[in-house]
Parts: C-alpha cells; structure tokens; sequence
C-alpha cells in the first residue's frame, strides 16, 4: 500500500503514534511499540536520580521507531526550547514535540507561548510537531512557522474523553495543510477511528493504551481501529438518510 | 568548590572534569545529556571540560513521556 | 485466539456478519466477503423471474460461510414461518434472520409478529436470529422463545446513522444472555467498533459497505474495526475522567 | 388447464409435471426452491408431482439481501 | 393564545404534565403544581396503611387540575385495568396513564401488556395515557386500540438521562397522529425544551422536579423550558449550517 | 429576584443579550427586543452610504438598552480599536464588543489580535467583551487583560449548530472568574437553556431570532428558555443514574 | 370470622359492614376506595354491604406516584 | 481640492467644513460619527473644522450586526 504520511522528510505507514508514559513497567514498551505498529514514538527528558538507579526509556524503544521526545514541564517557550535543545543533543534525530503547559489542572496547552517555540525550533531545523488547543487562527501561524504537523487536542490529556473539540477539529482538517494529528484525549479505538474516518492524519494515543490490563492487546486494537478509519475515509464514507433504504429487494415479494 | 547540579547545590573537589564527575556518582554515561550553564556540552566536550565554582550542571535523560 | 462466537452449534471467529444487500454486481460479493472476513453471511428470497437470467447469489457466497436467509418481504409471523421454510428447503442450512416489516418508510420492525415467528421457528429446529426493535422484554420474550441470538437495530435500515438507540442497546446487552446482534443503521467501522466496545457479540453490516465506491476495501475496513473493538472489550475499557492526567512525569523538571 | 406462478395465472397443458413446467420455462433447476399450495416440495418430489387445474405454485430463489 | 392540546375532551393550556411522586412533604405538591403550571398531575394508588396517619395526595393537588392515576405496581394488562377501574372509583375523573412493568432494574414498560390494558381500558371509556418504550409498531397499535395519547420513555424512570431515544421519538411524533408526551428520564429544562422543539405534544417530569433542592424554582423552570420549546416549534427552528453565515453586513468596512 | 449579573458597573436582570443583525427590516428590532427582555443588544459601525437612505438602527434600539457595538469588520487589533473609539464617539456608551476576524468562511475570530484589543480599550476605559474561540489560557489572558466578561464561541457564527465547543466551554465556566457569556453559534432555546445549566452567565443570540419567521415569538422562547436554564443552574440540577429509579412507591402494592 | 383485607389475614366479629370495619380501623373514609373480592365497592353500598368468611377487602388511596 | 471621504476619492470645493460638507451630502447628522485623518472628531468640531486637501474622512453609522 501505497498511503503514506510524509513528515519531516519520512514516509510513515503507520498513522498511531504511540506515547510511552504512564507504562507501569519500561519492559512493556517493545511488546507494546510492536503490536501498535507505531513507527513513531514519544518521550519525555527529565533529571537524572542519581540515587536510584534508572534506566534509560529510549533503550526499550525499537530502533526502526523514530523517536519523538516531548518538552513536557515547559512553562513557556524559552523553556521549550531548551528541552528541544537537549533532546536533540542526546542523539536520537531532530523530532520535537512542543507541550507548553501553565495549566495543572486540565494540562491545557498555551498556543501563544507553543508557537513561539515552533518559530525558533523549525528556524534551527527541527522537525517540529507543537501539540495546541484546536484554534484555526493559531494552526495558520503554526503552519507558516514551519510546524511539520499540528497537533490539536481531543479532550484534556489522560481524560479518555474523546474527540469533544470535533467540531474545530474538523474545521482544522479541512483547512490545514500539514498533517493534522489529534494527540490528547483519545481513550477508545472507536474515537481513533473516527478520528481518521473525518480525516485526521494520525492519531497519538498514550494513556487508554499504557494504562490498559493488557497494553499490547489494547495497543493492537488501537492499530487495527486507525487502520480501519483510514481504510474507510480514503473509501469514502456514506452519507446519512432520515428515512430507511431498504438493503433486500423491493419486488419480487411472495405475497403480490 | 560549589556547584549546582539538577538544582542542588554541592561540593565537589575542584579541577574534575564533567565524565570525571558522572563518573563518582556512578551513573551510566550512555543515554545522558549534560547541560552546562545553560548550553548542551557534547560528549566529547566531558572530558576537557572542567567543572569551575558556581557551575550549573543539567544531567538529564530520556523517560517515559507522552 | 479463542474468542469464538458460539450460535447455533457453530463456532464463530469474526464477529462482522456481511449483508448481500444492494452490491452493483454479485461478482463483487465474494471479494467483498474474503476481505471482510465475514463468516455468517445474509440472503433474501424472491420469486424467479422466468423473463430475465438470474443468477443464484448463493453461488456468490464462499461455501465456508454459514448462509443466513431473511424473511424480508414478510409482514406478519405467518409470511415469515413461510418464508423460513422455504428457505431451509434450499439446502443452505437452517439458520434465519426473521424479518417481519410493516412499515415501508422506516422499515421498522413488528416486534410482535417477530416473536410469534421466532417461537414457531425455533420449535421446528430452525437457528433463529430475529431482528426487532429495541426493547428488554421483547429481548427476553424472544430469548425465552429459542431466539439463538437477537438482533437489535441501531437506526433505520440503510440509514447509516448509527447507534442512535445505544441507551437500549446498552441494556439489552447487560441483560439478555444470548449473543445481541447490533444490526441495521451501521454506517461507518467507528460505529462498528463503538458497538463491540459496548459489549455486542457482533454486527451485522451491509448497505454501507456494498454500497461504498470499493466494497472490498470498506469491508477490510469493517472487518478490522470490529476486532479492534472487541479487543479492546476484552481488554477492558478505561474509565473517563473529568479533569486531565499527565502522562508525562510530574518530577525530575529541569525548573525546579 | 390454468395454475397461478408465482402470482400470475397463466395456461399450461394437462398432465405435465412440475419438473418438466421448470424445463419448458428454461429456468436452470439448481438454485430453485418449489412451493406448490404452500407446502415445499423437495427436489426429488418435482418429476412425480403432476401439476393440477388451480394449482399455486412459487419458484424462488435466493437474492442479494441484508 | 389558542395553542391548546386536546386530550379526553379536555383544552389544556400547560404542556408540562407534573408527577407527584418523591416530593419530600406533601405540603411541597401544592406550590410545585402552581410554579409550574401544570394542569395534568399524576397519582400512584397504595394500599392503606392502617397503622400509620397517612393523607390522601389527591387534596394536595389543586382542584383545577386533571387527576391522572397511574397503574404503578402492575406487572400485567390484568392488574393494570384492576387499578384504574378502582382508581376511576375513587371519583376524580376517568384519566389514567397505564405503566405495567416487570423490570425491576431499568422499570422498563411492557409494551405488550400495556397495549392489552388500554384495549380494554378505552372501550371502557377511560382516557388512556400509555407509558411504553417507544416502538412504531406498538404506538400505532396502541392508537389503533384508543388511547388518547402516546407517552414513549426518554430514557428509564428517574434516570435524569434525557432523551436518549431521540431517534425513534422523532420517528413517532413524525408517524403518530394522537398526541406523543415524553415520559420518563427528562432530567433538566433545556432536555424539555428539545423535546418540545422535536414536536412533542407534551412531557411529563416527576424526578427532575420532585428531588430538586427548591422544587417549586425548578418547577417553574421546566414550565418556561416548555413553553419556549414549544413556542420555537411553532416559530418554526432554523436549518443548521456547516460554515459560518456573518451577522453583521459585509460591506461598508472601513478598510476598503 | 436579586440575581442580577453585574459587568461594567450595570446590574443586568435579564441573560440573554441580542444581537441586530439580519433582520429582515429595522422595524422588527423594538418588538423583537421587548419580547427578548434582552437589555444588552449589539449593533455594527458601517460606513455611510451617501447613495442611499439609511435608518439608524440605534433609534430602534429601546433607549433602556445598553447598546454594544461590535468591531466585525476589523482583522486585527488596530482596526478593532479604531471601531471601538469611533463607536464610543457616537455617545452611546463605552461597551464594546471585540470581534477580530481574518477567516471568511468559518469566521473563527483571531484570539491573539483579540487579546490585543482588549488590552489597549481595557486600559482607555471600556467595558470590553470580547468575543474569542475558547481557550482556557487565552481566557485568562483576556480576563487578566481587564476584560469585563469573555464571550466564547459555541459554533461558528450564523451556524445554528450549537455548543459543540461544550468541552473547552465548560472548562472556561469552572476556572474564568468574569463572565463568561456564550456568544455565536446557538440555535435552538434547549441549547441556551443548556448553556445557562452550565453556569453560562448569558448567551448572546442573534440568528436565530433574527431570522425566525417571527422573530418576535422566537425572542420569547429564547427569554423564557434563558431564565428557564439560570433557574435550574441555581436550584442545583440533578445527578444522572444508570439504573432507573422509582417514581411511585415500592410498597402498598395490590398484589403483594 | 376470618377476612383477608390489604392481603392481611384478620379475625372480626361476624355481621359488620365495610363502613363499620373502616370505622373500627379509625381511618378517615373520605379518600378511600374500597374494593372486595377484586370488585369495587361504590360509597353508598358500603354500610349495606356485610363482610362475609373469607371475603378479600382491598382498602386503597391515592399516593405519591410519577 | 480632493479629499477621501468612505474610501473614494471626490472633489470638493476649498473652504468648506465638516459640518458644511454632511449637509451638501443631505445625510442626516445625528447618529453619524465622523472620523478625520483617523482621529475621531466630536460633534462640536464639526463645523469649525475645515477640510483640506488630501484629508480622508470616515462617516460612520450604526447598522445592523450580531
């Protein structure tokens, strides 16, 4: 096949992006990574402990990935900056994924500061995937600032809630030329379908996967759902009708 | 001699070397990044360079992250 | 995997019952079936019309697939007992899809007349699946009736509008103890995997997938969103939550 | 002699049986199902059974249905 | 205004029908009819309880109201027609609305016994107000046998879930030429004011009222959300639009 | 009744604010308004048109009215000031509604151009209301900015389609100390009514009304459907439950 | 003599009316119905009407109910 | 002399005030507010006011608007 997502100079077959937070053990990861069929996957920086041992999450990522680190715990962009900074340093490509957030509550993002990160980062040559509270003026500005795909939520991070932000969500997919990613909120295949079934690009889905029973299987289903959704809108989906369309035939009845 | 490392404020012998210093705390070199006063030191930069008073030292590494 | 569908004595692996309904050609049927993975497939009965050729639809449908006739065109219990009968006589088995309509503009189903016809027929050995209209004592009335499984509608036949009577679905799905069936009104793999989510032992799709402009590719489509779903079933559904969970670690910030 | 065909009357010669009425209407016998007053007629029953004055007979088969 | 619903004989003004029970006091039921309205009001019928003073809730109904005894406690059409003709005794009228349950976790309605008792029970000269799950094909029986309106669930009894069977209302308020009253499971004023917007005749809000902090406010809530519902159903509600249409003119700017 | 809402000095009784556009003749506007009850109603600033006769539609504005000229027309924050003094020049007051918007087809207003505006007329002394597409730090700018009210989108302008920003609406409601005020977007009374049950301080409405075939009645439902939705948000709205929940007693039965 | 009455079995004196037993009961008659072996009772037959051995009496009111 | 009055160019003679040119263009002056070089003018200024050559002058009503 043929449908391919272009971002950053790769060709991506598979539209789940897969987040490694919340995974109660980093031996998961792999099993987890695998069955999603995820070729792109998040990470976060943080301090080294240095009086516990600790293990490094990017080791549990399978090579083939690209690796996407996050600047979660940014407050503002100067900050976003500087986590970008550091993960590119460590070696592992030049993926970034804005997360400035002054909010605790609803870890909402901050569009303003967001954008004037994916300003400075794509100048430097980043291949910057900033994750935004869906707002159509401010994808515009992403977009001309060099943002490689733009990353509107669904509902707030770890909600499971759902595509609740559909109605800019769709608006963003149908005037938005980079990818549109929903990130944030997704907490069932179904929504992940619909998601591509409106024709987002991808999806990223990390809590209703890490956080499941069974994370593979669950990561398997999520595989299965945005595979299906994208089947379907490249198909092209139905429309509805008010009244019934009668799916056997209407003559030939025994009772004429 | 003084510095600050993940927030912390330390002593720390003078005229040790950034890989000198990662190397006393024990911690695997591998998969770190330094920051040294607020810009990346490469890994070839640890060895030469010399940890000086009032340095701030950043030792992160990647984690779970979504 | 032995997540088998057990209905009439047989033991079933994919959970997407396939419609014959409304394809532009029988030759796309059985690509379509194959692509589905479809193991319980549907048929309607009419006259011959001795001035034109006709072709056998059966023919079109792998002989691995268990065939599953309706009693369309039937308006009360007695047409539909008829119409069972005659099709067992076929040769195809005894499994039967009752379909008793007396409404021609939202084809709704008689639920009264269904259940007289699911007693008859379960009596004379028949594997009876009616479809009715939602409604938990009509759903134990046709359970206690022999009914091998039900068969709710999630919206008006070939409306693609999908699971509009979830709240009913929901608790038919917590009481009645036979396979429920979600049949009718599915019109996208979203709404297909929403079902299994719900806890549906299957769905049963057709004029949105023989309708679409690539049959076979909406039906791989279905196909995987329905496993996506019952995956994630199985795997237990996360709970939503009204305020945000980081999914990214709350400790190690570099600004502390 | 006059017998109803799935809905329509129409005229047929005395003494045919319903096998042979399948034959004359070139109908291919394969996919066909037979009711003759309401009751189905099994397959092996066609060539014995000799159709009747006012004899109801359907020939269905099976069509695309959801 | 002349917007009056005929049931029974009778020229009703306020299309808010009130239920009596759960109210904390009876001495609440006097002020909550007059807040809200209300010229219907429902009664359940119990035993009395000889050793504890009871009052007879029908005196706290003001007397310019229809008296509407429900058939609460009947698990068949027999118990059903038992209680209305002992409630048709009592003097207050021939009203009643039939509710014959055998579910005691969701108090769904039989809709078959219920369609026995109101045969019986309007050749018997009764107003009859069918409680049922509302279905096409029973609806039109349930016409068909007499009653003087229609009264289809929104979601189960004292749920506050709304109108989760939107679908099939719509298609009876469409099809059903009596009167169609949503009962059951209306939870909040805006829930009235859909219903009544969809083209209801009525709604009957027990719950919603009754266990409110102020019963009386939230009575006279549901009474202006009805009365505004119906208002724009008679106003007629605007189509809705998927772009933007400006409400401010597009010319004369500024910056031409 | 003392639930007065305060903004810019003025205790307003009623919650529902109108807007003038689309009337099909200036004339309607006083009957409308009355019927309304609204006391906040907007206009625009235009260009005159030498050409042609115009009306002043401020004269059909009642003069009890606090009259809220709106900035449509500006695409960034330096023409919405420019508006904003020209208005306050006509000496009508010192209200303002902003409204920045460079997006012709879904109308999406510019929060960041917004944001700008409001801080310069905050700081000369209006009363600012700007209307924004919801965004829980933007909010907080504006709010921090000396807006005295915030005014999120439900859906686009013109739209009839509704709340479908309930998410992000919902979040404003609980974390924005100033009003927030509903503005664009709402179709139906039952979604003003459910706005205001969301603790929405007002809505504004103007299409809807506007363009009813008698703007006047609609005026009435949306008034009514208003003060319907604030009286249930203060009497405390009730819990949903999955199960059902009696109404009439479980004791005293008949058949016991 | 015994009666069944709101589905309690209870021993009266042989010879009193409905009216009398509901005046024994001490409950206001005034919102009452009064059904007996499962046929209702208009007021004005209840202080004619004597209670029998075995005879079913439901007493009933009007309560709460939605 | 030309001036800029709504956006479009027009010729004017010299001399004349603000005040001078609404009434040349019969429009009544009471809800029209009058904006000169992009700064507001108050009633009072209007006929003192003289227009001069190049000036752009903005006459703005209320109207219609959501």
């Amino acid at each position: 096949m043929d449908d391919l997502l272009a971002i950053g100079g790769q060709k991506i077959a598979s539209r789940l992006f897969l987040g490694t937070g919340k995974f109660s053990a980093n031996r998961f990861i792999p099993l987890t990574v695998e069955a999603s069929g995820a070729q792109v996957v998040t990470v976060a920086l943080r301090r080294v402990d240095f009086d516990h041992a600790e293990e490094d999450v990017a080791s549990f990522v399978p090579p083939t990935c690209i690796l996407m680190p996050n600047t979660s715990g940014a407050r503002n962009a100067g900050e976003a900056v500087r986590l970008a900074r550091i993960a590119r340093a460590a070696g592992c490509g030049n993926w970034v994924k804005i997360e400035v957030i002054d909010d605790q509550k609803y870890l909402l993002p901050d569009n303003y500061e967001t954008l004037k990160a994916t300003e400075v980062l794509a100048a430097e040559g980043f291949v910057v995937l900033p994750y935004f509270s869906p707002d159509l003026t401010v994808a515009r500005r992403l977009e001309k600032a060099g943002a490689a795909a733009v990353m509107p939520l669904g509902s707030p991070i770890g909600s499971n809630r759902g595509l609740r932000t559909e109605e800019l969500l769709r608006i963003l997919i149908a005037e938005i030329k980079v990818p549109v990613i929903v990130d944030a909120g997704i907490g069932r295949p179904s929504e992940a379908a619909y998601a591509m079934e409106m024709g987002a690009a991808a999806v990223l889905v990390n809590t209703a996967i890490a956080t499941a029973q069974d994370p593979p299987a669950m990561a398997r289903a999520f595989g299965q759902a945005v595979a299906a959704g994208r089947t379907a809108y490249l198909a092209g989906l139905p429309e509805t009708s008010d009244l019934a369309r009668a799916s056997s035939p209407l003559t030939g009845f025994l009772y004429e | 001699m003084q510095v600050t490392v993940n927030g912390k404020t330390e002593e720390i012998p003078a005229g040790i070397s950034v890989a000198e210093y990662l190397d006393r705390r024990e911690v695997g070199r591998d998969s770190l990044v330094v920051e040294l006063n607020g810009t990346v030191l490469t890994r070839p930069e640890w060895p030469a360079r010399i940890l000086n008073t009032g340095d701030r030292l950043e030792v992160v590494r990647f984690v779970q992250g979504g």
